[in-house]
């Protein structure tokens, strides 16, 4: 473990891709040209520029990619949008990793998965699903859900259409809000999409999108009979430090960013509801 | 006095006249008073108290008391109808939600005065005429009430209630107060003798932001120092201009309306005299533009909102006051 | 000369007023009167845009003396800026020497676009005094000096 | 038990400082503060001092690291020089078992280095209390005030101190100041602790206890309607937490010199409204919200992630300071009437 | 991140020859967000804008500072090679490092140093810099010209002859004003009538022109360009429409003991009356306060005898919705009351009269019919006292501190008037000085004095003692005699003050326009804008802005015509976008900004705004009008929260340089 948790490394941008018009991948590796620390799925990285602010990310790239990390960030507020103006040979500090992760080597191990995003929630689950795939073996069907405002604001998706869709044991359905001129895939919100696709009860799921959509998708879930103890989320509240002593990403008497972002629903259940 | 005031706030709340009652709480010990809301008459009766040790100027919590629905009573002292006003003029309190009764004041005082005064261990607290007597852990110990006053009540500027629907006890009148002999003799002082004086003081601070958060003309949606757009926001004071900073600031923004009811320096945890900097400002006013006092009226344009073509120079700051 | 202690050069900065003061610093460019290169103006549509946190910021960032010009009271481009403004510093260098700051390192002067010549000459008096008070210590940001 | 007369006190403390800092509660603006203790300094009367001793740990303000950036480039450095050794000498009991309490925070994996840099070069001597106040409520939370935890610890009669080292620090300590001393049984001591606890018996708070509010009561602690009315008058200021010697959040921010840029981490409330705040909303929007999270924390989730160990240690400081005189005690009083 | 490019120009040798240029252009290059940096002869001459545009487009600027000259030289120029080259305008930060630095610094590593700095601090603004665009607003081509004086009538003429409507509204029943009381005027004695009742009739007659008598205006709404005004015509009882101003019915009304205002009170009228035989409109008004058929019902006589049936004793107030682009207002002056200047016996003997009412009693159609007679017995007066400066530079409270202007040509006029008429009056001048200034004025005030044997006595009145006989004593001193005077006169003429009417208070409170602390609404800009108010499309003609005569006045009535002619020919305004801007998020809503405004740009909107708790609050927000701003930034000072900003000379670009210049480096 790191012990100067609080002191950053300084991270090298190598490549921007412009995802949606909001939504940008970073690709860091560290001063070295290599990694600058591995990760489980689902664990987050504090990036920061000094002077601009300092943020938590989940790490949207896998594991297994041995080259860099990747992070999609969505351009809400200072930060971000200081990282959106970025060109590539940008130096950044980065920290972490952080949070407990997906449980993608005890509890998901042999399971269907079914993954359901929206929008700038498939960042986090991104990692989890490459990673899934690169281990083929240990995983049982993959279905992805993943629904966004419009087809431009679909995150990663050259990545969908090329990688993910051409393989084999992954289904992806893929929806967005609205009907839009060259798109002639689903249409409608992820909530009702989820209903229709009526998905086997036996599958694990890890969902990560915006509130609403969690609160619609997982009564949905559990209108088709899924269990709260079947299903996963990735949580994001104020934090600073990291290390759970900062004192603000408090769920009850969890840190999110110690104890989480990765919870269970039953889990979330037990906790005052306050994010 | 505080029978008749529960015993009228009973009386309108039964009338259906308002929905709620602002008044203050008892507490833990006699001195812990805590600022309520009460709904019923047997809320009034089980907790409403007004004594000596009813500081907290209500005027502030009817920013967002008066947004509310019904109308609620206000018990306010004199000091505190200059506040209402001030903070009427500036549109803050919907007026017509709001109703005052005033409430004579003959100083207030707080445990921590007390302690100060070398109290230590306050069970209980009589007034016996001029004098508080204290019951301590440690013996019973008598105070004079002068003696047991904090400043800002023993140079009270006024006994006379601004704002009224409704006065309880007699009209009192606006008093000569020697509020400003601080002031003078930190004037009086050499430069570096008022920046040792400051330094002293105002290192202590640790920007908790009571002072602020409790200041009635500080009412702003978001202050500068919580905006990080301000490009002047700090959470704690990181070194010694920072803390001027903070506090030349404030005082600035508060200056000609600032009316000068002392619960910054009342609420300070450091016993910091903030208040001799918003005097600094209110005696400047008065010198150069002419007397002002903030909230004595909901109408005259305040001192920085205003300007006469023969007001002073800067440079009077020069050739004034504090030999070199 | 390694040992010889380098003479102080205060920092100042002018508040200029777009309408007269700045174009009075224009005219003393013009007729090339000389003024220390301390001196380095900020352009303001009016004196009364100056907050009084601009002056403790330049104060906090290491500046030793900081000086508003404005169009001379009746003149002002937008009719009563200068008086507001006249106010505010009044009350606020009186605050500042209040607190023991020296009082000397703040000024305000009414410069016209006319001015050129008393536009130079104020500079040249104020990094005088502001030279003489030497450096600003009482409202300084150790962090800024690093 | 080391004893010495109160006439050679100032010769204890130019002998503790002469290897190490001293800082020992002396009164300023009217109060007691810790300073640094220079000759001629004299402690305070005053029962404790208005700031707690946390700061020596886990200082107001303090730099983390700092950046230069040319270019696209940046350079991280470690702003940190080896901190000093010290001693906080008359640390209360209620200050004392609050480094404990903040040890549970800070030097639990990851272990925060700052904290515990300072830690380590710091030595306690507490002392016991001889007149508790009224807002005193420490042996609610089974503190002792007339036999403080410390390295050492340290009684005073009306004219003598008496010393006794508890740990290694302790020791090291007492090897420098014992020539000072002299030998002595433990009888005006422990006549001393007598005399406390009867006046102890008779402080208000004797009888409050938080125990109710521990345990599985969490969610409907939470959802209490009384949250509302207790937080009504609440300024939403920080008084309280800094006060307080077991709050420990705080914020990180970066300040740039001009230079450089510092990025340095300072004490923060959660009655601020901005502390939860995000570029796309807050967690806790009201203050009634932030007030509920404080109280929760010391009474409710730091026992449940500490083996019931409370987050308070009953100094009194809240409740001697909060502008509007809202505190613990009467927010655990009217939450365990509820639950009644 | 901008992408800034920084051209250093070398300003032939005005700059170079001082400052390093290369070196400026290589430091520069290091700063954050820098990507170009150039230095060149001349950055003003076309290859040196070209220079600029082609960065722009080549290295995507995003942003650009230029070293150079004053911004006060080159900055519209810059910003519109910005511009063509397809960046916003106010992306443009100039450095002057010509007129505050290579020209005022010897040395040349001073002054680089300097030029490094002040170019870091124009690169720090520009970082902070926002695109803006100048906002555009329709114009209305009708302008209101409020009071149907010379002043109004005037400006009314000459916008209406360019070819704009106007619209006149007058609270009186018919335009003309206080000239139309006057008798002959100086310096040339032309009758006023003569002169200003042709104008009166051009006005009526235009066909640009609409006069609204008898009206006030009620609500005034909107901003240069795009006024919204609510006009009150109140009530007249007569159809104006229809009545053709015939006199039959102020003829046959038998209400009689009206005082007549026209002639000051000095004679009566009817109840149903027309101010004079040359109104305009020439159309009767009903006086409510004595028709006794509005009173109690009871009469009738006028509609009777009314051929054109225009009488409507059940007319009410109407109210009219206008649009103008400009506002020109007129409200002029009246004489101020003389309650407090007991000393000269005014209300006591009706002998002691006012410079106006002396007009009347020597006007052909004034109650004597031109024939000068004492109003106390009706004889002819033999000694006549004038007194100067009654009330006007007057610093006891009493009366006004200013000069009323007129007085001393008017009494000039009276006297020699006086003299020419009737020889054998004795006519004493008391004065404090006189002024004389305008043209032919001294000429004129010496021939009363050396022609017309005025006694001009420099000294002041100390008291009128009214005699039982009815004569009026007058104690004097002669300044320069140093003397005590005692005179016995037939008649007092009070040289009165003037003020500005009393409508102007209330009326400039609807148009936030400024006025000064004795009501006269102030200018723009005393020398340089002198007939518009600061509050945009609002101009000012006549004695509303300050005392001034008649030939003063039309000339500013015409000078205010040229400014609305000038606003109306425009299509579109195009403002400022260097204006305030309020968050409102953050706005309390304290008003403080609105009243340092001076131009009245600033409103209130009662918002709703979402709470934390998922509630709504209502927030009174302050709003500021971008085509009324002129970007001063009064209002972000007084603003203690922050709320309001200024767009191009933002809280954080000004820190931003303060930072720059002030950085350790």
């Amino acid at each position: 473990m790191n012990t100067e948790t609080l002191i950053p490394k300084v991270g090298v941008v190598t490549d921007i891709r412009i995802d949606t018009p909001d939504v940008k991948t970073f690709r860091v590796v560290g001063l070295d040209g290599k990694k600058v620390f591995e990760h489980i799925p689902g664990q987050c990285a504090m990036l920061s520029v000094p002077g601009v602010g300092e943020g938590m990310f989940s790490i949207t790239s896998s594991p297994t990619n041995t080259e860099f990390m990747e992070f999609s960030i969505k351009k809400c507020g200072c930060l971000t949008s200081w990282l959106h103006a970025m060109e590539v040979g940008q130096q950044i500090t980065i920290r972490g990793p952080y949070g407990n992760g997906f449980p993608v080597e005890t509890a998901l191990k042999g399971k269907d998965l079914l993954f359901i995003a929206g929008g700038i929630g498939l960042a986090p689950l991104r990692s989890v699903i490459n990673y899934v795939r690169d281990k083929r073996e240990n995983y049982g069907k993959i279905q992805i859900i993943y629904g966004s405002r419009s087809k431009d604001d679909l995150v990663d998706y050259q990545e969908i259409l090329d990688e993910w869709m051409q393989d084999e044991g992954v289904e992806v359905n893929l929806t967005i809000d609205r009907e839009q001129e060259g798109w002639d895939g689903h249409v409608g919100f992820v909530p009702n999409y989820v209903k229709e696709l009526n998905p086997d009860l036996s599958k694990t799921v890890l969902m990560c999108g915006p509130p609403i959509m969690i609160k619609f998708t997982l009564a949905g879930l559990k209108e088709l009979g899924f269990q709260e103890t079947q299903v996963y989320t990735t949580m994001e509240l104020r934090m600073k430090c990291a290390i759970g002593k900062c004192g603000r990403c408090n769920i009850g008497n969890k840190y999110v960013c110690k104890d989480g972002p990765v919870f269970r629903f039953d889990e979330l259940d037990e906790l005052p509801n306050e994010y | 006095m505080q029978g008749m005031m529960i015993a009228r706030a009973g009386e309108l709340l039964e009338n259906g006249t308002v929905t709620r009652v602002l008044g203050w709480q008892t507490g833990e010990f006699v001195y812990d008073i805590t600022p309520a809301v009460f709904e019923s008459a047997e809320e009034l009766e089980k907790g409403f108290v007004y004594n000596s040790f009813c500081g907290n100027n209500l005027s502030k919590y009817l920013i967002q008391a008066s947004r509310k629905e019904g109308k609620i009573l206000v018990f306010l002292k004199p000091c505190d109808t200059y506040s209402f006003n001030q903070l009427i003029k500036e549109h803050r309190i919907v007026r017509e939600n709001v109703y005052i009764i005033g409430i004579p004041c003959d100083g207030k005082t707080d445990g921590e005065f007390l302690k100060a005064k070398g109290v230590k261990g306050i069970l209980g607290i009589r007034e016996e005429g001029d004098n508080f007597v204290v019951d301590t852990l440690y013996g019973e110990k008598t105070i004079a009430r002068e003696d047991a006053l904090p400043e800002r009540c023993r140079n009270c500027k006024s006994k006379k209630h601004m704002v009224y629907d409704e006065l309880m006890g007699e009209e009192g009148e606006v008093l000569d107060s020697h509020r400003f002999d601080m002031v003078e003799k930190l004037e009086a002082m050499t430069p570096d003798e008022r920046f040792a004086f400051w330094r002293s003081q105002l290192s202590r601070c640790i920007r908790c932001n009571a002072c602020r958060n409790v200041c009635p003309a500080c009412s702003c949606e978001k202050c500068v120092f919580d905006n990080p757009q301000s490009g002047i926001a700090q959470k704690a004071a990181a070194d010694s201009f920072e803390e001027n900073m903070f506090h030349i600031i404030r005082a600035f923004h508060v200056a000609g309306r600032c009316t000068d009811c002392g619960e910054c320096s009342r609420v300070c945890p450091q016993n910091i005299p903030l208040h001799l900097l918003n005097r600094k400002f209110i005696k400047d006013i008065d010198t150069f533009y002419g007397e002002y006092q903030a909230g004595e009226d909901t109408e005259s344009r305040a001192p920085l909102t205003n300007y006469t073509q023969e007001d002073v120079e800067p440079s009077i700051v020069y050739t004034r006051g504090g030999n070199n | 000369m390694p040992n010889e202690v380098k003479a102080f050069k205060p920092k100042i900065v002018a508040f200029c007023c777009n309408w007269c003061s700045y174009a009075g610093a224009d005219l003393a460019g013009t007729n090339r009167l000389n003024y220390p290169a301390d001196v380095k103006i900020i352009r303001v549509p009016c004196s009364c845009r100056v907050n009084p946190m601009f002056i403790l910021r330049a104060f906090q960032r290491g500046a030793d003396g900081v000086i508003l010009c404005g169009c001379h009271p009746g003149d002002c481009h937008y009719t009563t800026g200068n008086y507001y403004a006249r106010r505010r510093m009044t009350l606020l260098f009186s605050m500042l020497d209040y607190l023991g700051i020296e009082k000397e390192r703040t000024r305000v002067e009414w410069v016209s676009a006319a001015e050129g010549a008393k536009f130079a000459a104020t500079m040249n008096d104020f990094v005088e005094t502001v030279t003489r008070l030497g450096e600003n210590k009482r409202l300084e940001d150790l962090r800024c000096k690093e | 038990m080391l004893k010495l007369s109160l006439k050679k006190l100032d010769e204890l403390f130019a002998a503790m400082a002469q290897s190490q800092a001293l800082y020992i509660p002396a009164d300023n603006g009217g109060q007691a503060q810790y300073l640094r203790w220079a000759p001629g300094m004299k402690m305070t009367a005053a029962l404790n001092t208005v700031r707690s001793a946390k700061d020596f740990f886990f200082p107001q303000t303090e730099g983390l690291v700092n950046f230069k950036m040319t270019g696209k480039t940046i350079e991280v450095i470690d702003p940190r020089t080896e901190a000093e050794d010290f001693v906080v000498f008359g640390v209360r009991a209620c200050d004392a078992r609050s480094f404990s309490i903040l040890d549970k925070v800070f030097l639990v994996d990851p272990v925060d280095t700052y904290y515990q840099n300072r830690r380590e070069h710091g030595t306690i001597v507490t002392m016991a209390c001889r007149q508790p106040e009224e807002t005193c409520f420490c042996t609610s939370f089974g503190i002792d005030p007339t036999h403080p935890e410390g390295d050492a610890v340290c009684w005073m009669t009306d004219d003598a101190l008496y010393f006794e080292a508890v740990t290694p620090k302790g020791e090291a300590l007492k090897e420098k100041i014992a020539s000072l001393f002299e030998e002595s049984d433990d009888a005006a001591v422990k006549a001393q602790q007598a005399e406390t606890k009867a006046v102890l018996d008779r402080l208000p708070l004797h009888t409050f206890t938080a125990e109710p509010l521990g345990g599985d009561v969490l969610m409907k602690v939470f959802d209490s309607p009384s949250w509302k009315s207790l937080s009504e008058a609440c300024l939403g200021c920080g008084t309280c937490t800094f006060v307080c010697p077991t709050c420990q959040c705080y914020d990180v921010r970066d300040f740039d010199t001009g230079n450089g840029i510092q990025r340095f981490r300072c004490w923060d409330s959660c009655m601020y409204s901005d502390f939860t705040l995000m570029a796309h909303g807050n967690s806790r929007n009201s203050q009634v919200e932030r007030f509920r999270q404080r109280f929760m924390h010391k009474l409710v989730y730091f026992p449940a992630n500490n083996d019931g160990e409370y987050g308070c240690v009953g100094c009194g400081r809240c409740l001697a300071k909060c502008p509007i005189s809202m505190n613990i005690v009467k927010v655990a009083k009217c939450l365990e009437g509820e639950l009644k | 991140m901008q992408r800034i490019g920084v051209f250093v120009c070398w300003c032939g040798s005005n700059i170079a020859g001082t400052v390093d240029v290369k070196a400026v252009s290589e430091a520069l290059s290091h700063e954050p967000g820098v990507v170009y940096s150039i230095n060149y002869q001349y950055m003003c001459s076309e290859a040196g804008q070209n220079l600029v545009k082609d960065a722009i487009r080549d290295y995507n600027l995003t942003g650009v500072v230029i070293c150079s000259c004053s911004p006060r030289m080159h900055e519209n120029t810059f910003r519109k090679a910005a511009a063509s080259a397809g960046l916003n305008p106010y992306m443009v930060e100039i450095a002057n490092i010509r007129e505050q630095c290579s020209w005022i610094h010897k040395d040349m590593p001073t002054a680089t140093e300097k030029a490094i700095i002040l170019g870091r601090a124009a690169i720090a603004k520009v970082h902070l810099n926002a695109p803006l665009m100048a906002g555009e607003s329709p114009v209305i081509k009708r302008a209101l010209v409020i009071g149907g004086g010379i002043a109004g009538i005037q400006t009314a003429l000459d916008i209406a002859d360019a070819g704009f409507e106007v619209d006149i509204v007058e609270k009186e029943p018919t335009i003309g004003g206080k000239m139309t009381q006057l008798d002959k005027t100086f310096p040339t004695l032309d009758c006023a009538a003569c002169i200003l009742t042709p104008k009166m009739v051009d006005c009526a007659q235009h066909e640009k022109i609409n006069i609204f008598s008898f009206s006030e205006v009620e609500k005034v709404k909107g901003f240069v360009g795009n006024f919204h005004v609510t006009i009150k015509k109140k009530a007249r009882f007569v159809d104006e429409t229809k009545c053709t101003g015939c006199g039959e019915c102020t003829a046959k009304c038998p209400v009689k003991g009206v005082p007549n205002e026209f002639n000051l009170g000095m004679d009566n009228r009817r109840a149903i009356y027309i101010p004079f035989a040359q109104a305009v409109p020439k159309v009767a008004t009903i006086d409510p306060n004595y028709c006794n058929m509005l009173k109690n019902g009871k009469c009738g006589l006028c509609a009777k005898v009314c051929g054109a049936g225009a009488i409507d004793y059940k007319q009410q107030d109407q109210f009219v919705e206008r649009e103008y682009g400009a506002i020109v207002v007129a409200t002029g002056f009246n004489p101020i009351k003389l309650d407090q200047f007991d000393e000269f016996g005014y209300s006591q003997s009706k002998d002691v009269i006012t410079s106006l009412e002396f007009e009347r009693l020597t006007n052909a159609a004034g109650p004597t019919s031109g024939t000068l007679l004492r109003p106390s017995d009706g004889k002819h007066p033999h000694t006549i006292v004038f007194v100067q400066c009654v009330g006007s530079r007057d610093t006891s409270g009493c009366g006004k501190t200013y000069c009323s202007r007129i007085c001393c040509m008017y009494t000039a006029k009276h006297a020699m008037l006086t003299r020419e008429k009737y020889p054998d009056t004795d006519v004493y001048v008391f004065y404090i000085d006189v002024r004389s200034p305008g043209k032919n004025y001294d000429e004129f005030y010496r021939r009363a004095v050396e022609q017309y044997g005025v006694h001009y006595i420099k000294g002041m009145v100390g008291k009128v003692a009214p005699r039982a006989d009815g004569k009026l004593m007058v104690q004097a001193s002669d300044l320069i005699a140093g003397e005590q005077l005692h005179i016995e006169a037939d008649l007092v003429v009070l040289a009165t003050a003037i003020e500005p009417d009393k409508t102007a208070r209330p009326l400039a409170t609807m148009l936030t326009a400024s006025m000064d602390t004795n009501d006269f609404f102030t200018e723009a800009h005393a020398k340089l804008r002198p007939v518009e108010s600061p509050t945009a499309g609002i101009f000012l003609s006549g004695a509303c802005q300050g005392p001034k005569d008649i030939p003063d006045t039309v000339s500013q009535a015409g000078a205010a015509a040229a400014k609305v002619i000038g606003l109306l020919a425009k299509d579109k305004l195009t403002t400022n976008p260097c204006v305030a801007e309020s968050n409102e998020l953050m706005c309390n809503g304290c008003s403080s900004c609105e009243k340092v405004c001076p131009y009245g740009a600033i409103t209130y909107l009662d918002k709703e705004f979402r709470m934390p708790d998922r509630t709504t609050m209502v927030r009174r927000v302050a709003s500021v009008n971008p085509a009324v701003c002129q970007g001063c930034g009064a209002c972000t000072v007084a603003c203690p929260s922050g709320a309001m900003d200024l767009k191009g000379f933002s809280n954080s670009q000004i820190m931003a340089e303060v930072d720059a210049i002030c950085q350790m480096k």
